[in-house]
């Protein structure tokens, strides 16, 4: 499942959806991405997207994810809007019956996420604000599953 | 034809989206950059950098190069950053 | 920090703890491993452990993912006694400024505890009991890691 | 000197801890197995595999060639299966 969102999540309610009603999981990975404050630099974070093209990236990327690896459950959780230092800002959830599978999917879904999703943030601190730059290390995250699955 | 601009593309031309009647000849998304620029300073300005600009068909990340063909959206926006 | 106890554990209020006062966190990993009924071959579950060498062993781990990986905060919880399925048996929780340290560490700590912590799962199902064997997996996990220092 | 015996190891040997004289010469871990073996079938069945068992001296993991040394205790059990 996944959700674009203004509001907030708790991790734990997620969990317990996910579980709800089963008993055949034996590993839950779960990622929370957060607003760091940068030493002060940072005192608010907005975060715009592609409607309707952040859903349909998701949704694919958390197909590709469950094509991947035994997973028995998932969960992308991406919010928008204005943040502040602390808050969430992304979830990812896997279940599976093994924890390597449950690991390397959560990972998968966040590099790729980075790489693809239309989000873009912008960062407000004391000195005014600035859209943030995409980080070469992403690109080379992602680059490192489509190697993996070549070697496969 | 829709286009739509995020982020600094969108700050830098002035607007989130507008509908536009691209001239004849405009066939691939590079294409429809190099019209955009002729559209003012704003435009210039936004799409000073091409290589850096990013581009979706109806919602798909695409390449300059691919062919607009019957899209009925096409966005602009930077590398992104959200994760 | 690290626990060893019957009780269950609540993910979003460990989560909450480690936040508390802080805004320097950019990434937070949950790994949690709960009993699987495996298709109705198991009803309960009893984790036996060494007293004192247990939260022993689960401190010198906690040491080293922070030596190794430069973490924020650290997490370690394993229950004991009877469990059932769907129960919650362990709690890993990484705490970074980035996703890749906070996702290497809580594998980490799991491969390890996995060979080192000195617990033992015994399974009880509608043919009587039997303690789980160690799966040689789980040492070329452990191992893969003691390969990437060396390569580092 | 305390000995302890953990799930299998214990259930095979009826016992969970006890304390013990050593008897002269015995001084690795792997001869404290040697000698545990002649203490009766329970402890013979326990330590038939001798190979399987894992040792900790003071609560940290040994191998079978460890010294006893100044041990307080010493603790056997099968490979661990925890997390």
């Amino acid at each position: 499942m996944i959700r674009v969102q203004q509001e907030d999540f708790d991790v734990a309610a997620e969990i317990a959806r996910l579980k709800a009603g089963r008993s055949d999981i034996g590993a839950i990975v779960t990622f929370t991405g957060t607003v760091r404050d940068q030493a002060g630099a940072i005192t608010e974070m907005t975060l715009e997207h592609y409607p309707g093209m952040t859903e349909r990236e998701l949704t694919r990327l958390e197909a590709q994810a469950n094509a991947r690896w035994p997973l028995q459950a998932s969960l992308i959780v991406h919010r928008t809007g204005t943040l502040r230092p602390g808050d969430n800002i992304v979830l990812v959830v896997t279940a599976s019956e093994h924890r390597d599978a449950a690991f390397d999917a959560a990972r998968f879904l966040m590099d790729y996420l980075k790489t693809s999703a239309p989000l873009w943030k912008q960062e407000t601190g004391p000195h005014g604000s600035h859209w943030v730059e995409a980080e070469p290390d992403d690109e080379s995250a992602r680059a490192s599953w489509q190697q993996k699955r070549a070697a496969e | 034809m829709r286009l739509l601009y995020f982020a600094w593309v969108k700050e830098k031309t002035g607007i989130a989206a507008e509908d536009v009647e691209l001239p004849a000849g405009v066939a691939t998304v590079g294409e429809v950059i190099g019209w955009l620029k002729t559209r003012g300073p704003e435009f210039a300005h936004a799409f000073e950098r091409a290589e850096v600009i990013r581009a979706a068909i109806d919602q798909n990340h695409v390449r300059h190069d691919a062919r607009i063909g019957a899209a009925r959206e096409i966005a602009f926006f930077p590398p992104v950053t959200g994760g």
